[in-house]
């Protein structure tokens, strides 16, 4: 059995400016999380990643499917139950500053802690595990106590909040995002910390938007795309034998150092990109896929125009707009998301051991 | 904080809030993933909602609707006070204040005519006969050395009175404006906590209270029962304006749920009442305070429009109450313009003292506002 | 956008339906017995207990009450959506639909353009002060004297000084006293605006300090905005940031409007009182006095109505000018 | 020589006192470059960049001057810097997604926006139409709302519309900063486009990520803590980096390919210092593992090679110039104290 099950899980949001549509962030999205394991989930905006984050930490309730945590589906968890599951999964969320409350002090998120886990803890007791809590996340306690969170950097911010998740018996870390706004010269070493902790039996979600990130530290990557996973297996086959064309073309899009764009074969990117567009049930995806197919020669771009669907001429097309949908806008939420929910996402396949790859087309 | 009118801007560029580094020099810069304020129609709205309902009560300071600031309190409580203290308006608000609370407290021991017989029951004279308790000289004066701001129709001396009625208003307002205060904190906390179905009600009971109008409601409830203390004034004021509370405080719930200490909260095992009242309502604070301003100066000037219709309590007197009697009492007509002049000069200044202290204090709690 | 409007109408009716619930409920389940204070109008030393029993039954009947509460209201709703609204006491023997008619002209020809007035006049010179430091400097501290002025003191201070000193306008009624009031006689209608001025004066000043405040506030916040931001580094000029910055602080300003009304409106009945101007404040406040309760209904209902009706024309208004709640609405995005 | 910034100074007003944002700057962009101006967040380059555009209500011009095409850009001076924006110089601000009034279709917007610039729309409308297109947004984004649009959509008739009249400098402030990798390249992209079509002459790109601008500057300047550290052509700063700061921040970015099995990277440990009262000397000498003595003292931003300056006492060194004996601290402090 695996630590943590995510099995066929959906959700739907709903979208419009008074509520009519919905939009699928995740469809039937299913993977395990085995003990001290660290696997990336890399997607861009509106993949549905951090929503996955949300869904794993129960401060979102998935449309359909579940979350079993050794077992035990989380999803219906509540009160007690729900308390002792805190114990084992906790969460790092990406904007550090705005994880603490201002007004208190950085110590207040330790406090908490103690306040609802450990009561029985006398204060000496506690402020050994906190120390040595901070150790494991190499801040030094003098640095972080009795301050006000705008008084650490964004890096030391984030570390006491992984040292918080330590006090308790945790894991598995939900990571969203958690070095996405450091800057450069300190992400790194927060995602040394990380390898660290994996190295002490943590299991670690990574969820990430940058594809050298997840390489860096992972043992296995997800690829989210729209919802549904395009891509998935051990960390070196996803980034060293791409098989999705998905995978292939953000590899392609990231920038690097010491390779330039222009070696990259842009038609190829695009031919891969278009296709994708085709089958029409493809849930409203982020507008940013789409400026991907704008490159500017207009050879190109005339050919693109030809096969792109309506949504870049105008608005974006709603999943209701699109052309050949089953159901058109009168359709009540229920039964529209019912139908949402019971399209199966592109089939996985297994194409060698460990890497997985969802069929296209 | 959130999302509304005012030189703080709402919820993604409001609160300057250091992203990465945290050094003092962070403020100056880009935020590289700081997202762009959220243009929706539906932020409009609610934006709208807010400004009107700061029109509504007595001051739209749309600033404080922006709801920027709060953060700053705890921050750092020194810089504050020193803002505070070197803001003129504050200053200024806050010593009128402190005239007429003194005048409102001490007042009736002092007033030159206080009733010398009735000292114990001094502050509740009976309106129409409240002359009697003061002096008895028969006409109405002009203001002279003896009678500062002059004699009433019964004799009474203005000043006097004026003194007594102080309390009263003072206390009505401060009633209305608790329960207004909690009124709408309880539904709007309960509404942007919850969200669903339950904010879906509460919403749809405040606009329904907000189309009501108090003061022709009070007339129908006044037909048939009598208002016969401060307690219930203030409990009906505070029935009846509560709405735009609910909205502001629901709005900002909404904004500040979104924020990723209350997730860590809820990840800590805390229950809701205690992240709604340990995190969430701290983060408002000094928003809530300048709230609790507008309420009280608008709770104070509805009892005024009701004392002086006669919807007031029958057993007391106050500034409305005195208004009233001028007008009953053709004061007009006497060109006896020191009878209601002066409690209404009084009223507005009071008033007014606290809607500049307001704008000062928002002026403190802004940053953004400070540095012009 | 009928989904828009399906919901706003829905609010309406459901504060429709609560303003006649409390109007019908407020008699009866507040202590006392209407019928009973009613009737000592009426009792004299003379009165024996059976007249007295007599009389009694007869005005409970004709006050409906003597029927079980669920029918009376049923006859409730049913007077009301079919505008019998029973007949004032007090005016007359006067239906009191017609006795409500009669009055609301006086109420609307003051409301209206006093509304309207201070609404555009305050958000222009609200407009103006956000950006003349001179002009800032003057509105601003007269607009919160006028906010924090309560509303007797105003109406009492503008009739003594322009009625009762300067004598510049008349104080008291709303048309000469040797006038029959007649719509058609051209005496009458130069009197009626003779005597309208003051009240409308005062209803004018007690929301214009407002809306030049929020106004101001508004632009100010506009012309900090992103969009201000860019078309000033791309040199555009003031005239046009500033337009756009008053055209977007007018929409909040709009739906202020809305939550306003109420707050107009007790100034109003305040104004007719001081002036005695025979409008629905004027009219309320004597139904109360003298205990006549259909016709305290009925003007409580009749003014509940002006404001959703008030409501739902700001409502289309806003939609109109915002584009963002029009388009979504037309279900270009939903 | 199209830009050139001659010992530029501005600050930044705060709660604290003034930030010396920028701090005695001079740099230059040719005729046709895509500079880059990277730093970390707080060290000035946002301040510097929109400087030269407009100056914001909490900005102060302290001294220096900026010249563009050889006419001096007086950018403390509101009123007379109109009559260069848009034309001359122009901004894609890092806010782009949201620039746009918002009750205002884009058309009207831009054509209000011309015609208070003294341009008829008319004589615009075709080529904006062309620009558009090309830039993948269709003819009909003139008759849309911005919120019809989507972010990336209201970003690129940002883009267009801010260079619209063929500025000779364009500041592109963190445009690619929010975006997913596919569409980043895509920006990026586009603004090479831009300059090769003659959009823009030359153009400052702000930005915190050193691969974008591996990818599409010409030249990088590095900047740290309100003062230049180093500028050469992008190749030169990516492979032979002089400051240790670009060192040491190139060294630590992972790359797709990099594994911390493999080859763990280290950050730089410490962070930039305060602005409000920045350190004498040499700014990141409190991080620098090369710091030496004469670090006490300001380094000059000296050219090494042809085309690229540094501003480090260690790499003029390593570069054979005499940089004369340390001054001993306590002198350095007196001579603080002195000016």
């Amino acid at each position: 059995m695996s630590m943590l099950e995510i099995d066929k899980v959906s959700k739907l949001y709903k979208s419009g400016t008074f509520g009519g549509g919905l939009k699928a962030a995740l469809r039937q999205v299913s993977f395990n999380i085995e003990r001290g394991e660290v696997v990336s989930l890399i997607g861009e905006s509106g993949s549905g990643k951090s929503t996955l984050g949300k869904i794993i930490l129960r401060l979102v309730p998935p449309s359909a499917g579940c979350v079993r945590f050794e077992g035990a589906d989380i999803t219906q968890m509540k009160g007690r139950a729900l308390h002792e599951y805190y114990r084992y999964v906790q969460g790092v969320f990406q904007d550090p500053f705005s994880s603490y409350n201002p007004l208190y002090k950085v110590d207040r998120v330790f406090d908490m802690v103690h306040q609802e886990f450990f009561p029985h803890l006398s204060g000496d007791e506690w402020a050994a595990r906190v120390g040595s809590a901070l150790e494991a996340v190499t801040l030094n306690p003098g640095d972080v106590f009795n301050k006000f969170p705008h008084q650490l950097s964004g890096g030391q911010q984030q570390r006491v909040l992984v040292a918080r998740a330590l006090l308790l018996d945790v894991k598995l870390l939900i990571a969203d995002e958690i070095i996405s706004m450091l800057d450069a010269s300190t992400r790194v070493d927060v995602l040394n910390m990380l390898v660290g902790l994996k190295k002490r039996g943590l299991g670690i979600l990574f969820i990430t938007h940058d594809l050298s990130l997840g390489n860096y530290i992972s043992d296995r990557t997800v690829i989210l795309r729209n919802g549904t996973i395009a891509e998935m297996g051990l960390t070196p086959l996803v980034f060293g034998n791409p098989r999705h064309s998905y995978t292939v073309s953000l590899l392609k899009a990231v920038p690097q150092l010491h390779k330039k764009w222009e070696d990259i074969d842009i038609d190829e990117l695009l031919a891969a990109e278009l296709d994708r567009e085709a089958p029409a049930l493809a849930p409203r995806g982020p507008e940013s896929r789409r400026y991907s197919k704008s490159s500017l020669a207009p050879a190109r771009q005339a050919r693109a125009k030809d096969i792109l669907p309506q949504g870049e001429q105008g608005p974006r097309p709603s999943l209701m707009d699109l052309p050949g949908a089953p159901w058109q806008r009168k359709m009540s939420s229920p039964r529209l998301a019912k139908l949402l929910l019971s399209q199966p996402p592109p089939e996985l396949v297994e194409v060698e051991e460990g890497h997985f790859v969802a069929v296209e087309g | 904080m959130s999302a509304n009118p005012g030189p703080a801007r709402a919820a993604g560029s409001s609160t300057p809030a250091p992203v990465a580094t945290g050094s003092p020099g962070e403020e100056l810069d880009e935020l590289p993933s700081a997202a762009p304020a959220p243009q929706g129609p539906g932020e409009r709205l609610e934006k709208g909602a807010l400004a009107g309902a700061q029109a509504a009560p007595v001051a739209p300071t749309p600033t404080l609707a922006a709801g920027a600031p709060a953060v700053r309190l705890g921050r750092q409580r020194w810089e504050f006070l020193h803002y505070a203290l070197r803001n003129r308006k504050l200053v200024f608000g806050f010593s009128v204040e402190l005239v007429f609370v003194l005048a409102a407290i001490f007042g009736p021991l002092a007033a030159p005519y206080s009733s010398a017989g009735d000292s114990s029951s001094a502050g509740v004279p009976l309106k129409d006969q409240c002359a009697a308790f003061f002096c008895a000289s028969g006409m109405t004066t002009h203001p002279s050395a003896h009678h500062l701001l002059g004699m009433t129709y019964f004799g009474g001396d203005v000043l006097s009175i004026m003194l007594y009625s102080l309390r009263e208003t003072y206390l009505v307002g401060f009633l209305g404006a608790l329960f207004a205060g909690i009124i709408g904190l309880a539904l709007g906390f309960t509404a942007g906590w919850r969200g669903g179905w339950l904010d879906d009600i509460l919403q749809l009971f405040t606009n329904v209270v907000i189309t009501m109008p108090a003061l022709v409601l009070l007339i129908v409830i006044g037909a048939y029962v009598k208002i016969h203390s401060p307690l219930f004034e203030g409990i009906f004021i505070g029935a009846t304006s509560w709405p735009w509370v609910a909205r502001a405080v629901r709005a900002q719930t909404f904004t500040l749920r979104e924020r990723d200490f209350v997730d860590l909260a809820r990840l800590s095992g805390k229950g809701g009442v205690s992240i709604v009242l340990k995190d969430i309502a701290p983060n408002m604070a000094s928003y809530l305070f300048l709230v609790f301003i507008l309420l009280f100066s608008s709770s104070m000037l509805l009892s005024v429009s009701y004392d002086f219709l006669g919807l007031g309590p029958t057993n007391v007197v106050s500034l409305g109450d005195m208004m009233n009697s001028a007008m009953l009492w053709s004061a007009l007509n006497l060109k006896a313009w020191w009878w209601f002049i002066p409690p209404g000069a009084a009223m507005a200044l009071i008033v007014f003292g606290l809607l500049i202290s307001n704008i000062g204090l928002d002026e403190v709690f802004n940053p953004k506002l400070r540095e012009s | 956008m009928r989904r828009y409007f399906a919901r706003k109408i829905g609010i309406y009716i459901v504060a429709f339906w609560f303003a006649g619930t409390v109007d019908f409920l407020v008699p009866r389940l507040m202590p006392g017995d209407p019928v009973q204070s009613y009737l000592s109008n009426f009792i004299g030393a003379n009165t024996t207990v059976t007249q007295y029993r007599a009389m009694y039954s007869a005005f409970a009947k004709a006050f409906g009450l003597n029927v079980p509460l669920w029918d009376q209201y049923w006859h409730f709703w049913d007077g009301v959506l079919h505008g019998h609204m029973g007949i004032s006491i007090s005016q007359s023997s006067l239906p009191v639909t017609s006795v409500i008619r009669g009055a609301a002209i006086y109420s609307l020809i003051l409301l209206v353009p006093a509304i309207v007035l201070a609404y555009v006049l305050g958000n222009r010179i609200g407009a103006m002060a956000a950006r003349r430091k001179v002009l800032d400097n003057t509105v601003l501290p007269i607009g919160y004297l006028f906010q924090a002025s309560p509303y007797p003191w105003l109406a009492l201070a503008v009739a003594f000084y322009l009625g009762a000193v300067a004598h510049w306008f008349p104080i008291g009624s709303g048309y000469a006293q040797n006038l029959l009031p007649s719509w058609t006689n051209w005496h009458f209608i130069v009197s009626v605006m003779y005597h309208w001025f003051l009240p409308f004066l005062t209803v004018f000043l007690v929301s214009f300090g407002g809306w030049a405040i929020g106004m101001r506030s508004l632009v100010i916040y506009e012309l900090e905005t992103d969009y201000a931001r860019y078309l000033r580094a791309l040199g555009a000029s003031q005239r046009l940031v500033r337009r756009y910055a008053y055209r977007n602080a007018a929409l909040p300003q709009l739906s202020g409007l809305a939550i306003q009304l109420g707050t107009v409106i007790g100034g109003n009945v305040v104004a007719e009182v001081v002036f005695q101007y025979p409008g629905l404040g004027h009219l309320i406040l004597q139904a109360a006095d003298s205990q006549d309760y259909f016709l305290l209904m009925g003007i409580f209902l009749f003014i509940i109505i002006g404001v959703l009706v008030a409501n739902f024309v700001i409502d289309i208004a806003y939609v109109m000018i915002d584009p963002r709640t029009r388009l979504a609405m037309q279900g270009a995005q939903a | 020589m199209s830009l050139k910034v001659d010992n530029l100074r501005i600050t930044y007003r705060t709660l604290r006192g003034d930030v010396k944002a920028v701090d005695g700057v001079s740099f230059s962009v040719s005729d046709g470059e895509i500079m880059g101006l990277a730093g970390e967040s707080g060290c000035g380059k946002s301040t510097l960049g929109n400087s030269l555009v407009f100056l914001e209500g909490r900005m102060r011009h302290l001294g220096g001057r900026a010249e563009l095409d050889g006419r001096e850009l007086p950018i403390a001076d509101t009123r007379a810097m109109n009559e260069y924006r848009m034309r001359q110089v122009s901004l894609i601000p890092q806010y782009a997604m949201s620039a746009l009034n918002p009750t205002r279709k884009f058309g009207k917007m831009a054509a209000e926006l011309l015609k208070s610039r003294g341009v008829r729309f008319a004589t615009v409308e075709e080529e904006l139409r062309r620009r558009l297109g090309l830039v993948g947004l269709a003819d009909n984004v003139l008759n849309l709302y911005p919120f019809e649009l989507s972010g990336g959509m209201r970003q690129r008739a940002t883009m267009v519309l801010s260079t619209i009249l063929n500025p000779s400098l364009l500041i592109a402030d963190e445009v690619t900063s929010a975006l997913d990798v596919s569409t980043q390249r895509a920006v990026g992209e586009m603004l090479m486009e831009f300059r090769e079509r003659g959009f823009v002459k030359s153009m400052i790109v702000i930005t915190h990520d050193m691969s974008i601008l591996a990818q599409i500057a010409d030249s990088i300047l590095v900047m740290y803590a309100g003062k230049l550290a180093e500028k050469a052509g992008s190749d030169t700063v990516v492979n032979n980096p002089l400051h240790p700061y670009t060192q040491l921040l190139l060294a630590s970015l992972p790359e797709v390919g990099v594994r911390y099995d493999t080859s763990a990277l280290v950050g730089i440990p410490g962070r930039p210092p305060s602005l409000l009262h920045p350190p004498a000397g040499c700014r990141f000498r409190a991080r620098c593992p090369f710091a030496f003595e004469k670090c006490t003292e300001d380094p000059p931003f000296m050219e090494l090679q042809p085309g690229h300056q540094v501003a480090c006492w260690k790499a003029m060194k390593d570069a054979g110039l005499d940089i004369g004996p340390a001054v001993p601290p306590a002198a350095a402090v007196g001579e603080e104290a002195s000016r």
